[in-house]
């Protein structure tokens, strides 16, 4: 088969960007838009690794202090050169107004920012931390703006965006598609397609129907009930992957009953987790062993789920002091993977006599529930955004955290201790270890039930090749070609 | 005196019985109020009982509507799901019947500013989204299914409203309404005893409807955290739990929806029925 | 009188029926009519009037009503085996009726010329523009001045409205008018102008009429031989001046005992006793005998048949004739 | 009744202001915080708490509302998107006239084939056909949005290969969107219209007009169904409205970026701005929806149209 | 002879319409003394229910005072008026829309008792069937509903529920017309038994001459929201003045054929109520010759001679015209 396009990309996504503006927006739909528009000072590589990308050449000065080096000749879309000016206004800007991504650059320290010449700056960081450059990979925290194009725009740049990116916005109609058009002045290789349409279409049956009827060269998020039929049509190709997300369910350490560490040891045996990730995802997904995907880096891929063990629940549970079960309520959203998940773990959980009273919430409201910490067990996900441990763990198992993204209240000095001096250890073996570490005890303390890493499925026709779908969402679409 | 008491009623009765159609609904109706009476002896298996080696099977001896995702016998949550359905449709409808039944009848009733205003009120909540309607009620009461009947009811308040102002606008000027304000009846006693009951027809012909609508949002709702919690079984929300299985497993939606259609079928023969039985135009 | 009557009525009944059972609306129901005659009929509530009416002009809703038997010969044609299509050409052209209550009888959204010249459109080979012609000069003739003639029923009076439904029924110069009590609904002063306006046009186009009522002046007024009704049949039939001078069924005699009149002194009003019976539940024998004053056993095993006398007049009752 | 129509337009305000209040009220009392919502739920809390007073968020409620109608009256400004951060005109100037077409054709489907329906049914009240049809009405109301559309879509576009899955450019695209959104208002159109000629076939200027020797198709035409539509129009009118409110699972179905999918999406992202206009923008639909309905009224029934002077 | 039992004086109704104030009733003065019948005739609209109606306080009037037993009923507050109301009911045009038809008989007679709070439930019981009977309603038909019965039992049902308080005024508002000759007959009679048995007083309004003439001692006729003339019924049907009244006369129909008389056919039709015409209001239609006042001032109500009102600039001349055209018949 051949395309029914042949100048063009047609790509179908679930979500539609929201904005083209680096600085404020985190979320993987625009991300991905952005990628093929923007670029990042530096990149990663297909194995996780940190590559150059705009930055030639990368010093690390000292802990704190970072030399690059910006590729001459770049330009942007509205035909300006890259210069460092335009790089440390880009970071200074993430940090004092993208409130959506400062978490990611949050170390960064504006005051010690200094161009060296207009392709040399450096930038210090308030503390020595080993994940900065992975997060300078970032779509939302690392892209480069044009100073100029940017205060132009003024509140519209959003969609007014200009970077330095394989391809450039054509036009853009909300909800239903973003049009793009190639940078003829792209410093890098050129992409083979003129024009590439990222189309929003979020029922996954439809993206699936226009994949087979050639409307869509590329689906994104392929259901597990349609990857069968991908699979079979000789047409198509499917491409799967592990993201770096890891759904859970948390227990809430601050108060009771779950402050109490037997009780929710009992709980994690008590549940079938390769059983219940089997019949929610339907082989789309793995049963996770740990707080750290395996696709992120330290990763312990030795660990195993945890194993269920009703008898020894039920012991733990009555040293726990609840020799009769208790009753319990599971929070979850909407997402139906999600409710399935709760649905099947509450039949598990009877069998050692807790009795789980299920509360599906809005997210809007689940969010503020978890704030208030009015929640008891709750199921969720986390994505490690950028391809540093440091972003998978620290949020989540920090006490300083509590409040924020550690909805589990977890705090314990020991796993402080060790996520503290994990951030600063250079990458290497010493570094390696202490993540191990830190995995073991988040498993014994078990403030969460690790419970599945999704695959994601993604449908190609077959006349194209040369897409790798990445785990953090946006793929370098710009690579793809037909096949010779 | 003889004891000839709702006569009334029993002469509608007598027009019913002779109306096939009617009759039909009205057993149908019944046989699914049985259902959700007996759902504990009729269903074969618990409605919550998983089978994770025997999930997604297509109907058979076993599993006559086949089994879901889990496994669990959708015959069975079907039997179930009846005790919620039912409640769910005819409390919310019945609820928005009420109420807007009565602001219908008091803007009709009283006209001029009373009438703008309630009415002007119903524009604004018909304008309001169903869904902020819905998480807001969740979120100021609480999820449950009372609450969730009572967004559904809220939402579909206006329309009644509208209906029934229509009709009282048409009967308030009968002479039965002054004979009672001339023996000095009150405005609320005129409105219940007098104008209400007699603006039915309209409103049977909604509300039969309306039970379907309900019954359909509310499946949409529960997911917003005003429903039901999981594995509790009901029509609306398996509808629409087996909507990303609808290619592959039709059976999962089909099932649901046949019941759904039933009740509404049953209603709506019933409700034909009771409307022509009701109008006095039809009457000797 | 000729030879032929334009009407004539023979033996017709007809059944409703209902969830309580059949309605004999109509039985051994014997009438004619001559040209340019004017015939009263008279009789209470569910008497049978409209029913009559309804028949001759087929328009019975079926279900629930059926004509059940005999004929209704108009021109020598019998209406009930008459075709729908013919039908439709007999209804407005040769027949035509006015209805019970000029409030409803309108269609109250399209202007009233036009509901005329629907009904000359309906029975001449005119153009639409030729039709309103006539339909405003019709309307003129029965009073309302062309300049209104496009208003809508509700901008029209009572008065005015039954004047327009009599300008349609007299549209296409019918040879049969019914009037269904045309003027039960409108004020004395506005009846009376209906009532000598009808006469006026019923002098002008020569037509047979019908008039149906409950109200013996009108008759008196207006027409040339009355028949009265009860219960579905003709119980009296006589030349107005006959009838009025010697009333002889009794059912005749208490209903004109029980009309107030402003021309004698005020005296308690003598009252028929009872009510009509019920059109489901027939009495046997003559409908009349439980309200009957002068009831003998007779009457209600044996329904009496009509005895002529020599002056015409026709009393269906037992102490009528030899057999009293 | 030009006079008419401009008291009409003035009663807009009192809704529309009440609209806005009570969608604040609701806004207000809905847990959920916007800033969060626009940061993501990875950001730290403290830049969230900043960003709540940036927002002016922390304001007193009626200082909010006041601030709100202020900026709208005095400057037309109904702000934007926190989300996106465009203005939420231009975010409703894009989903607006796509659900308005999609409503409107939806709604030209539902009284071409509900009135029609609606009139056999009633003439020929319970006969096969009436319970046919019923039954088709029952059905469709019962039938999922989403196994309709799937169904269309499967036949249509991957069998027939003559409709496009999705888009809303071309009436080809709207086609299908259009038959599923309008077949629950068929069924309600098709029972209005039924129970309404059942009324009017009843009257008695019905029987004047058999009296004329009029035909029978004639009359029904004629004089029956326009004195049938008013309550029909009524009806109608609360479908456009409700329509116009839009469909999300419509809209979600078919890839059609239209008022419901964004009004969903801007509830469940807490961006209150475009809740608001959006509120705004649908009740004021609602009251034009309404007053073209009452003019109808007036156009059908000149007893109606006499009391507008 | 003492004060009239009921006195209306200048009564006015006016109600809002779009196009302006409509007079519905404009300056009605009458009295009803105690056991009396007041006969009010009058065209389709000429405001003789609004009349009924304002007497009883069922509308509030516009202007005037109503009078009964002496005293003003119209300030009266709310409550007041509510236990006033017992003394005086309505009885209505429409047996058929006058009766709730989802109530049976008993709960419609009932409804007036219930609503004062009357005596136990089984007093109450007692008291209907008192009624019942009072008005001829076999108690059979207790738990009937009104689509049962037919138009005469239904008024009676009517006549039974204005009764329940013991009332001592009834309006009666076209209480026959939707009636059949014969039945018209039962009812005229038992409203004339009860007056004579229980001493009521009745304000009687119809359009049917004829009734009126049976019913009534003295006439008022109404034109267009006023009383035209008034007098003992005698009076009104053997010299009426008023050009209005002389055309209802002779358009009553008389069940005597060949009578042949001279019928009065008003050209014409009423004019609008709103903005009505200047000067008398009938000028429009009237045969008489008329004068300059006709068309520019009101007529006065004004005594002709003992107990004859007219209203008509030239109801002195058409009386002398009279007077010489019987002494000429003499
Ligand atoms: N459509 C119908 N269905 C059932 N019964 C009917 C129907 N129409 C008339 N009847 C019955 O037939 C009988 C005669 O009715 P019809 O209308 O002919 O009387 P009428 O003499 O015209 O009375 P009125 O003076 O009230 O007009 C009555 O008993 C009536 O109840
Ligand atoms: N509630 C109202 N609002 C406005 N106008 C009214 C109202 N009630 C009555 N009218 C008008 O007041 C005038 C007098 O009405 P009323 O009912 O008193 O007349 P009536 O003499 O009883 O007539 P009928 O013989 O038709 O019963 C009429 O023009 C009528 O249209
Ligand atoms: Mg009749
Ligand atoms: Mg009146």
């Amino acid at each position: 088969r051949t395309s029914k396009h042949p100048d063009t990309l047609v790509v179908a996504t679930t979500y539609d960007a929201k904005t083209l503006d680096p600085y404020m927006t985190n979320d993987v739909a625009s991300s991905n838009a952005m990628r093929q528009i923007y670029e990042t000072l530096v990149a990663i590589d297909a194995e996780g690794n940190v590559v150059p990308s705009l930055a030639e050449k990368i010093d690390r000065v000292d802990g704190k202090t970072y030399r690059f080096t910006l590729k001459k000749g770049v330009t942007f879309h509205n035909g300006e050169t890259l210069t460092a000016d335009d790089a440390l206004y880009s970071l200074k800007r993430a940090y004092e107004r993208g409130a959506s991504v400062r978490h990611i650059l949050g170390v960064i320290d504006p005051a010690g920012f200094k161009k060296i010449d207009d392709l040399t700056f450096e930038v210090k960081t308030k503390e020595a931390m080993s994940s900065f450059l992975a997060a300078l990979t970032h779509f939302g925290g690392g892209v480069i703006l044009n100073q100029k194009a940017v205060e132009a725009a003024g509140d519209d740049y959003g969609f007014k965006p200009v970077g330095t990116g394989p391809y450039k916005l054509a036009s853009w109609k909300k909800g239903d598609r973003m049009e793009l058009e190639r940078f003829e002045a792209y410093h890098g290789t050129k992409p083979e397609f003129p024009k590439m349409v990222l189309r929003v279409i979020p029922e996954a049956s439809n993206r699936t129907i226009e994949l087979e009827s050639g409307d869509v060269d590329i689906s994104f998020e392929v259901s597990s009930l349609d990857v069968s039929r991908v699979k079979a049509n000789k047409n198509l190709e499917l491409l799967t992957l592990v993201d770096t997300a890891t759904t859970y369910m948390g227990f809430n350490c601050s108060k009771a009953p779950y402050d109490n560490e037997k009780l929710r040891q009992a709980l994690t045996l008590a549940i079938n987790i390769p059983g219940s990730v089997k019949a929610v995802f339907r082989g789309n997904a793995f049963p996770a062993y740990g707080p750290i995907a395996p696709n992120v880096k330290y990763s312990n891929n030795d660990l195993q789920p945890s194993k269920t063990d009703i008898k020894k629940a039920k012991k733990l549970l009555a040293e726990a002091g609840y020799p009769n079960g208790l009753t319990t309520t599971l929070w979850t959203n909407s997402k139906k993977v999600r409710v399935d998940m709760a649905t099947i773990i509450q039949a598990q959980l009877k069998k050692i006599g807790v009795t789980v009273k299920i509360q599906v919430l809005e997210w809007g409201a689940y969010l503020q529930g978890l704030k208030d910490n009015k929640h008891e067990l709750f199921i969720v996900g986390w994505t490690c955004q950028t391809p540093d441990p440091d972003m998978a763990v620290f949020p989540t198992f920090h006490s300083s955290q509590i409040g924020g993204n550690n909805f589990a209240a977890f705090g314990d000095a020991e796993v402080d201790a060790l996520l503290d001096k994990a951030r600063i250890t250079p990458d290497g073996a010493e570094r390696k270890a202490l993540y191990f570490d830190i995995q073991d005890k988040l498993r014994e303390k078990a403030p969460w039930v690790f419970l599945a890493n999704k695959k994601i499925a993604y449908g190609m026709q077959n006349y194209l090749e040369g897409f790798t779908p990445s785990p953090y969402g946006f793929h370098a679409l710009y690579e793809v070609k037909m096949k010779k | 005196m003889q004891t000839k008491k709702n006569s009334l009623w029993g002469q509608v009765f007598g027009r019913l019985k002779k109306n096939r159609m009617a009759m039909m609904g009205l057993f149908i109706l019944f046989a699914l109020l049985l259902t959700a009476l007996f759902a504990n002896v009729i269903a074969p298996f618990p409605f919550d009982e998983q089978d994770l080696f025997a999930t997604l099977e297509g109907p058979s001896s076993a599993h006559w509507f086949g089994t879901d995702e889990f496994g669990r016998d959708i015959f069975s949550r079907i039997i179930y799901g009846s005790r919620i359905s039912l409640q769910v449709g005819f409390v919310a409808v019945g609820f928005s019947v009420m109420a807007g039944g009565f602001i219908g009848a008091v803007a009709g009733y009283y006209g001029g500013r009373t009438d703008n205003i309630l009415m002007r009120l119903m524009d604004i909540l018909l304008s309001i989204p169903q869904l902020l309607l819905a998480i807001s009620v969740a979120a100021s009461l609480g999820p449950g299914l009372l609450n969730l009947m009572l967004a559904v009811g809220i939402a579909a308040i206006p329309q009644y409203a509208r209906l029934v102002r229509a009709s009282v606008l048409s009967i308030r000027d009968q002479e039965f309404v002054e004979a009672a304000v001339s023996v000095g009846s009150s405005d609320l006693r005129i409105i219940c005893r007098h104008i209400l009951p007699n603006c039915m027809a309209p409103i049977i012909v909604q509300a039969t409807l309306g039970v379907a609508f309900a019954i359909l949002i509310a499946a949409g709702l529960s997911f917003i955290g005003l429903g039901l919690e999981p594995p509790t079984p009901e029509w609306g929300a398996m509808l629409s739990g087996g909507r990303e299985f609808i290619r592959d497993y039709p059976y999962m939606t089909v099932f649901p929806g046949l019941a759904i259609m039933i009740t509404i079928l049953g209603l709506n023969f019933l409700g034909d029925g009771l409307r022509d039985a009701l109008d006095p135009k039809l009457k000797n | 009188m000729s030879d032929t009557p334009l009407l004539s009525i023979r033996d017709l009944s007809v059944r409703y029926s209902t969830d309580n059972g059949a309605v004999k609306a109509i039985s051994d129901f014997h009438l004619s009519i001559d040209k340019g005659e004017t015939l009263g009929l008279v009789g209470e509530t569910g008497a049978g009037k409209t029913t009559m009416a309804l028949s001759v002009m087929q328009l019975i809703a079926d279900p629930p009503g059926r004509i059940t038997g005999g004929e209704i010969l108009f021109e020598g044609q019998d209406l009930t085996k008459t075709s729908e299509a013919d039908m439709r050409k007999i209804r407005g052209g040769k027949i035509a009726m006015i209805f019970q209550d000029p409030m409803t009888s309108l269609n109250p959204i399209i202007p009233v010329d036009e509901q005329v010249a629907e009904m000359i459109a309906l029975h001449n080979k005119v153009s639409k523009e030729e039709a309103l012609k006539r339909a405003l000069a019709m309307l003129e003739t029965v009073g309302i001045q062309p300049d209104r003639a496009g208003e809508y029923p509700h901008q029209f009076s009572g008065g005015m409205k039954q004047r327009v439904i009599i300008a349609i029924a007299l549209a296409c110069n019918p040879a049969l008018l019914i009037a269904d009590e045309p003027t039960t609904a409108l004020d004395v002063t506005i009846q009376a102008q209906v009532l000598e306006l009808m006469k006026a046009l019923k002098k002008k186009f020569d037509t047979a009429m019908i008039m149906i009522t409950h109200d013996l002046g009108i008759v008196a007024e207006t027409c040339d031989r009355v028949a009265i009704m009860y219960a579905g049949r003709i119980v009296e039939e006589a030349t107005t001046e006959l009838l009025y001078a010697d009333p002889s069924h009794p059912y005749t005699q208490g209903l004109f005992a029980s009309i107030p009149n402003v021309e004698e002194e005020r005296e308690s009003l003598a009252v028929i006793p009872g009510l009509p019976p019920d059109p489901t539940d027939m009495p046997k024998g003559c409908p009349f005998h439980p309200r009957c004053d002068k009831a003998m056993p007779r009457c209600s095993t044996e329904t009496p048949q009509p005895v002529v006398r020599e002056d015409g007049h026709m009393v269906a009752c037992f102490l009528e004739g030899g057999d009293a | 009744m030009l006079g008419y129509i401009l008291r009409r337009c003035a009663m807009l305000i009192p809704v529309i202001l009440g609209v806005v209040f009570i969608v604040f009220v609701m806004m207000y009392v809905t847990p959920g915080d916007p800033a969060r919502m626009v940061l993501g739920e990875q950001a730290p809390q403290e830049d969230v708490d900043n960003l709540r007073a940036e927002m002016g968020l922390d304001d007193p409620f009626l200082f909010q509302f006041g601030r709100y109608v202020y900026k709208a009256v005095v400057h037309g400004d109904i702000g934007r998107s926190y989300i996106t951060k465009r203005p939420v005109w231009d975010e409703l100037m894009t989903a607006f006239p796509i659900t308005l077409k999609l409503s409107a054709l939806a709604m030209g489907i539902a009284l071409l084939v509900g009135i029609p329906c609606g009139i056999v049914t009633a003439v020929k009240q319970y006969s096969i056909f009436d319970n046919i049809v019923t039954l088709f009405a029952l059905i469709g109301i019962s039938m999922p949005v989403f196994w309709l559309g799937l169904l269309l879509i499967l036949l249509f576009t991957v069998k027939l290969a003559w409709l496009p899955p999705s888009g809303f450019d071309s009436l080809a695209a709207m086609i299908m969107p259009a038959v599923t959104l309008g077949l629950q208002s068929v069924a309600i159109i098709t029972r209005m219209t039924r129970s309404s000629m059942l009324e009017v076939v009843r009257q008695d200027y019905i029987r004047t007009a058999r009296s004329k020797g009029q035909k029978e198709s004639v009359v029904i035409r004629k004089h029956a169904l326009p004195n049938a539509l008013v309550p029909v129009v009524t009806i109608a009118g609360i479908q456009f409205g409700i329509l116009l409110g839009g469909a999300v699972l419509t809209e979600i179905i078919f890839s059609i970026p239209g008022l419901g999918r964004l009004m969903v999406s801007s509830i469940e992202m807490r961006d209150y701005p475009m809740v608001q206009g959006g509120v705004l923008f649908i009740a004021l639909a609602f009251c034009l929806v309404n007053l073209g309905v009452d003019l109808l009224y007036a156009w059908l029934d000149p007893r109606i149209k006499s009391q507008y002077t | 002879m003492s004060a009239p039992f009921i006195q209306v004086n200048n009564l006015k109704k006016y109600f809002d319409t779009k196009k302006g104030p409509l007079h519905a009733v404009d300056d009605v003065t009458f009295d009803i003394n105690k056991g009396e019948t007041l006969g009010l005739v009058g065209e389709s609209g000429c405001g003789k229910s609004t009349t009924g109606r304002a007497v009883i306080r069922l509308l509030e009037p516009s202007s005037g005072e109503v009078l009964f037993n002496g005293s003003d009923i119209l300030p009266l507050p709310k409550k007041e008026m509510k236990a006033m109301r017992a003394k005086m009911q309505m009885v209505f045009q429409d047996p058929y829309s006058s009766l709730n038809p989802r109530l049976s008989v008993s709960e419609i007679i009932s409804e007036p008792l219930d609503v004062k709070g009357l005596g136990s439930s089984a007093d109450r019981t007692q008291r209907v069937r008192e009624l019942m009977d009072i008005v001829g309603l076999g108690s059979r038909l207790a738990n009937a509903y009104p689509h049962e019965l037919d138009g005469g039992r239904r008024q009676r049902v009517g006549i039974a529920r204005a009764l329940a308080l013991n009332p001592e005024f009834l309006v009666l508002d076209e209480p026959v017309s939707a009636l059949d000759v014969c039945i018209q007959a039962q009812v005229l009679n038992l409203l004339d038994t009860l007056q004579k048995e229980m001493g009521l007083t009745y304000l009687f309004i119809s359009h049917d001459l004829s009734v009126v003439h049976h019913v009534s001692d003295r006439i008022a006729v109404m034109y267009l929201g006023r009383i035209v003339e008034m007098a003992d019924y005698k009076t009104i049907f053997n010299a009426p003045v008023h050009a209005y009244t002389k055309a209802l006369l002779s358009a009553i129909t008389i069940p005597k054929p060949n009578l042949d008389r001279e019928r009065i056919i008003l050209e014409g039709d009423v004019p609008s109520p709103i903005n009505p015409p200047p000067g008398c209001r009938f000028a429009g239609r009237c045969y008489y010759e008329k004068i300059g006042a006709c068309t520019s001032e009101t007529p006065a109500l004004n005594e002709v001679s003992p107990g004859h009102f007219v209203a008509c600039h030239l109801a002195e001349q058409v009386m002398a015209d009279q007077m010489q055209g019987e002494a000429k018949a003499v």
